[in-house]
């Protein structure tokens, strides 16, 4: 154990509560791939396989209660947020039994018991669904505090602008997490944003930033529980940028050839659930519990996959139900 | 019971809604000081800055915040200012506010009342004047109302306020003003039109200002022994096709006259309605009155030329009679 | 002539037309790489990045940067990926680029084509499925073109590109692949509708993928021997009334049909123009088909649900027949 | 003359220009201002009254060709570009002969053939398309330059941020200039925007900014020679904020009571027309010359404003032109 990791103070037992949840992202983002390949999943799914370590950093500095909204690449940040992993299968599947009856699908994988409301598939729109979360978690007086997580594509549309100052104007309890995974889509997201980066906008805009190694588990954690407690003190909204990579194409059908090899295989060196088991190894975690993490989550997302290709359709009556009170959405009905 | 204006019957309605639900709350540029319109005049300093929030020039967070404000349990009242300004938060209307409940399998709610302010106001122009309730109508989840009087502008806003839906609020800006008798009673509900005027020989069927200019048109008519009846929908989604069906099966003859552009515009899914349901009871052809497909200019008299007048209508209506 | 795919009628037209004149050029996200449909492949080779260009993921910024750069004598052609995400452009759009040729009386012209792939595509979902053609309907100032054909995809193409107004350009999505041939011929002017299929009994007006389906429906009911007239309105600003006049005239009965939601759809427009025009001459009222008023949803069975298929037009114009 | 003044090595015959000019853009809005009391004017009118010092230090570094746009307070900006005086006030009064036949008024005064590519009625619209103005004159290889004025209530929107980023992406020959008056409408800017301010907004996004005294036209005049020269010199787009006050209410219509009358006197002391004056006096310029300024200019609107109510309307048959090629707008087309 090197000094700077002692220097860190470990929390073993939280540490491998953290690989545990990270192997069961990167086990349920396998099985949908899975669902994929076997065309049980005809829409698209973006797997956040190496960015687990964000998902879990962050997550786990949550309340049940706080709110969390993430993107089109939410898998991961939903079921750190505690929703249940047989749910979401059966949502990605459309089927009955499904968070949202499979009317929503992966890309709006959502589970307001738990405080997640909902991933998005518009770029940045989250940003101000949870400025404005924050603002009615402060109109009541709450202790709650709603996060926000997106993508480094996001911070080029116009809400990251505008909620973030929104958030800091109403000194709101709201904390926005960038995932710097290099790419938006096809495109090098370097090459589309101009000046020094996310933080340096968010710093702009009064808002405190940090910038961390988000393959690094721990270094996530500790930067999320200090804004975390910074925005509960009523500090208002913090900033942090957490570097990555997505190890696989931006959709399931994507074979990201716009990478060069040696650059994914780089990445895969710096993946975040080997680096987290390196640094549990080092502090004496024995490989076998370890391991156990990694086949416990396999055999989990295995039986959720096949539970869920077990699971009925939603009957059609679904179809017509959750539009509105007002009024009959049915053709007939004209 | 009172007399006061349009404006006024909103802000009495809201101050209302607001003591009664401490969750009901505005948000919108200007509001502190009462808002571009007044609307909110008084209204700061009973309930407060929090309570009646100014906000920056930020329509897409405005709208976008309300939804996750009404999500979270509260609900928003958002001022747009003008229609046109409402085209600056689209994607958080139409893709978020109006879908959430939908695609999250009713796990949430989205209530949320958008006041847009709607209309030509004499030399406003293109971009400070357009009526686009027709759009709203055709996006699954939203509730569209289009008051035309002070009365209703209390009870369609008491309703909307209380309803759990995403609700495009649309107030004439050329009606702040207009006078009328404010009842105290219940709060008017969403999908009941109201018989402006009574009468045997043709329905107009109208919204928003354009009641106006047809009951108008309908006093004219009157005059030359010709007896008009003219229907506000007061909200187009839902809208009252019952009371609509049964005053055409009465009278045979329709007009739906709108300020909005004809093309595309709602007139077209109340005549296609009707004239599908009533085939072969109607004396005359469905017919409407709309815009031109021109952007509204800004000089009077080209102005003018774009307005769905008494004179149009009573032109119709004499026309279709005569069938 | 040649076979090709609908994308490929679409890009093989764009480079014709890049090559032609070194004022048009291409802007979207993802299109240095081919675009995600790949819609664009090949281009960036030929054409360099300059003139098939990246873009931040920035619809406001593509759209609006668009206006200025038609204004100031480019013909550019914006890539807005799925029509759903318009709607974060909806301002530059309507606001800017319809208005700015009249609110400027003229001093300038907005030459632009939005690309906006439309429609269902298997489980994409409430914001990644929309059909909104009939919103730009009802905007002064557009075109609006939904190809529904690879030959139309390329003379319509060939057509928005030399217009001088700002055209909406929706290819659906599920057409992509669709294979088909495209002569080398001339564009094909906006406003004429295309015969798909003749027929005397009924007519079925349609546009864009649904035109596959009403030509379906068509065939099967051939085999019970009636005849329906399919057309094609290919372009819904200006839309060819003298086409679908001629053709219900001929029939007497007409179904319009479209993927989009039905309550204020342009089918309401087509259905509402012509009961008016040839009232007295039909023998069945104006029948719409459309989406029911609801989200798309994600699970399969649920989709089809609101989809319009062969099945229902063909259901439906049986029962027209029989009147 | 002080030795500052010295240091500023005063061209007296440009700043002659630039203080006739400042007078014809106030007697402009001072007619306009009388429109509007006279009822001939029943659109909104935002007059510049206090700011003419930002019209006139940015235009005057402005070529012919080259392009600007702005906003609803644009009649300054629009004069200062070289527009016909006689042609802007028969647009406001609705007028034939108006820059655009009458059709647009106020806020969408344009003029295309000295550059002007409008006013805008939306807050920031026109940030878009200056940049898609500046991307057009970069692929053309021009060497003309695109500037966008807006108020400091823009900086909130999403063009801001999504505008700024295009044009620094891109490397486009656009200027950016805030007119920071302190007000958005009734709203203290201030209190609605988060962080240090808009020149750190633009530096966040890599564009070099400056901050200067938009009253004292020649530190306007100055800064823009300077940002313009480098944006022409091909280094991609600059940012200036220029500071001010408007000295009357936000519309013809609003008498402003938000604002209290100290702040308001103590504006005026600033008045940018009076302060050009001072220096012009204190480099020797006799009062005779500057009164004949102000003068002129007064004589110059009178006649323009009498000859505008004097125009006919625009003909009906302008109604219908000018809306699209495609199509016949008419509803009995229908
Ligand atoms: C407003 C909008 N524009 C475009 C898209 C299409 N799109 C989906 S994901 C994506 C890339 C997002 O990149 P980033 O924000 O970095 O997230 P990542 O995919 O890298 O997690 C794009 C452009 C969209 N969903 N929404
Ligand atoms: C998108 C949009 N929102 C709101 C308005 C209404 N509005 C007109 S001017 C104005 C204030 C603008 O403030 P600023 O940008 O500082 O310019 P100033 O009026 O001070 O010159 C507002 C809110 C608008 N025109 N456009
Ligand atoms: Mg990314
Ligand atoms: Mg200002």
């Amino acid at each position: 154990m090197s000094a700077s990791k002692t220097a860190r103070n470990l929390d073993v037992d939280r540490l491998l509560g953290h690989h545990r949840l990270m192997w069961r992202i990167r086990a349920f983002e396998e099985a949908a791939l899975q669902a994929n390949t076997e065309k049980l999943v005809l829409g698209a799914i973006h797997p956040s396989i190496g960015q687990e370590g964000i998902a879990v950093g962050v997550c786990s500095n949550l309340r049940r209660d706080d709110i969390l909204t993430s993107t089109h690449r939410g898998h991961g940040h939903t079921l750190a947020k505690g929703a249940d992993a047989g749910a979401m299968m059966r949502e990605l599947l459309g089927r009955e039994g499904g968070n949202s009856h499979g009317k929503g699908g992966s890309m709006h994988i959502a589970d307001f018991k738990v405080g997640m409301l909902g991933a998005n598939g518009v770029v940045a729109a989250n940003i101000h669904i949870t400025a404005g979360a924050a603002h009615a978690i402060k109109l009541r007086g709450e202790d709650r505090i709603a996060c926000s997580i997106f993508g480094d594509g996001a911070i080029n549309r116009g809400p990251f602008l505008e909620g973030l100052n929104w958030a800091k104007v109403f000194v709101l309890p709201a904390l926005y997490v960038c995932e710097d995974n290099g790419y938006a889509s096809t495109t090098r997201t370097a090459a589309m944003t101009a000046g020094p980066g996310a933080a340096a906008r968010a710093e702009a805009l009064g808002i405190p930033s940090v910038e961390v190694d988000g393959n690094d588990v721990l270094a996530v954690d500790e930067a999320v529980a200090d804004a975390v407690s910074a925005i509960r003190g009523g500090g208002g909204p913090r900033f942090i940028v957490a570097e990555t990579y997505r190890l696989t194409g931006h959709t399931a059908a994507d074979p990201a050839t716009y990478r060069a090899p040696d650059e994914v295989e780089a990445a895969w060196r710096r993946d975040p659930i080997a680096k987290l088991a390196q640094m549990l190894a080092d502090a004496g975690v024995r490989g076998a519990d370890l391991a156990e993490n990694e086949r416990a989550a396999k055999q989990e997302m295995d039986a959720v996959y096949t539970e869920a290709k077990a699971a009925p359709w939603p009957p059609l009556s679904r179809g017509y139900e959750d539009v509105q009170d007002a009024g009959d959405p049915r053709v007939e009905a004209f | 019971m009172a007399v006061m204006t349009y404006a006024d019957a909103a802000k009495t309605t809201l101050a209302e809604e607001m003591r009664r639900d401490p969750l009901v709350w505005c948000l919108g540029e200007d509001l502190g000081r009462g808002g571009v319109f007044g609307q909110y005049k008084g209204l700061p300093e009973e309930f407060g800055p929090q309570r009646i929030s100014d906000a920056p020039i930020s329509e897409a967070a405005i709208l976008g915040a309300a939804v996750g404000a009404a999500m979270t349990g509260t609900r928003p009242v958002v001022e747009m200012r003008f229609a046109d300004f409402a085209l600056c938060a689209v994607d958080e209307l139409v893709n978020q506010a109006a879908k959430a409940r939908y695609m999250f399998g009713g796990q949430t709610k989205v209530p949320l009342v958008v006041r847009e302010p709607m209309g030509m106001w004499r030399s406003s122009a293109a971009q400070h004047s357009q009526s686009l309730e027709s759009w709203y109508t055709h996006i699954p989840g939203l509730v569209v109302v289009c008051p035309a009087t002070p009365h209703d502008n209390r009870g369609l806003l008491k309703t909307a306020i209380r309803s759990d839906d995403p609700v495009v609020y649309m107030e004439h800006k050329n009606l702040w003003a207009l006078e009328g008798e404010v009842p105290d009673g219940d709060p008017i509900p969403f999908g009941v039109a109201r018989i402006a005027r009574a009468g045997t020989d043709v329905t107009i069927v109208s919204w928003s200002a354009t009641v106006h200019a047809a009951t108008e048109a309908a006093e004219s008519l009157a005059s030359e022994g010709i007896e008009a009846e003219v229907i506000d929908l007061r909200t187009l989604w839902p809208w009252d096709k019952r009371a609509v069906f049964a005053s055409v099966e009465k009278t045979g003859r329709l007009i739906v006259a709108h300020e909005s552009v004809q093309v595309g515009g709602f007139g077209a899914e109340v005549a296609a309605t009707v004239a599908d349901a009533l085939f072969g009871k109607l004396k005359a052809p469905v017919k409407r009155l709309g815009s031109p497909r021109v952007p509204i200019a800004y000089a009077p008299p080209l102005e003018d030329m774009l307005r769905v007048t008494p004179a149009k209508i009573a032109e119709m209506a004499r026309t279709l009679v005569q069938q």
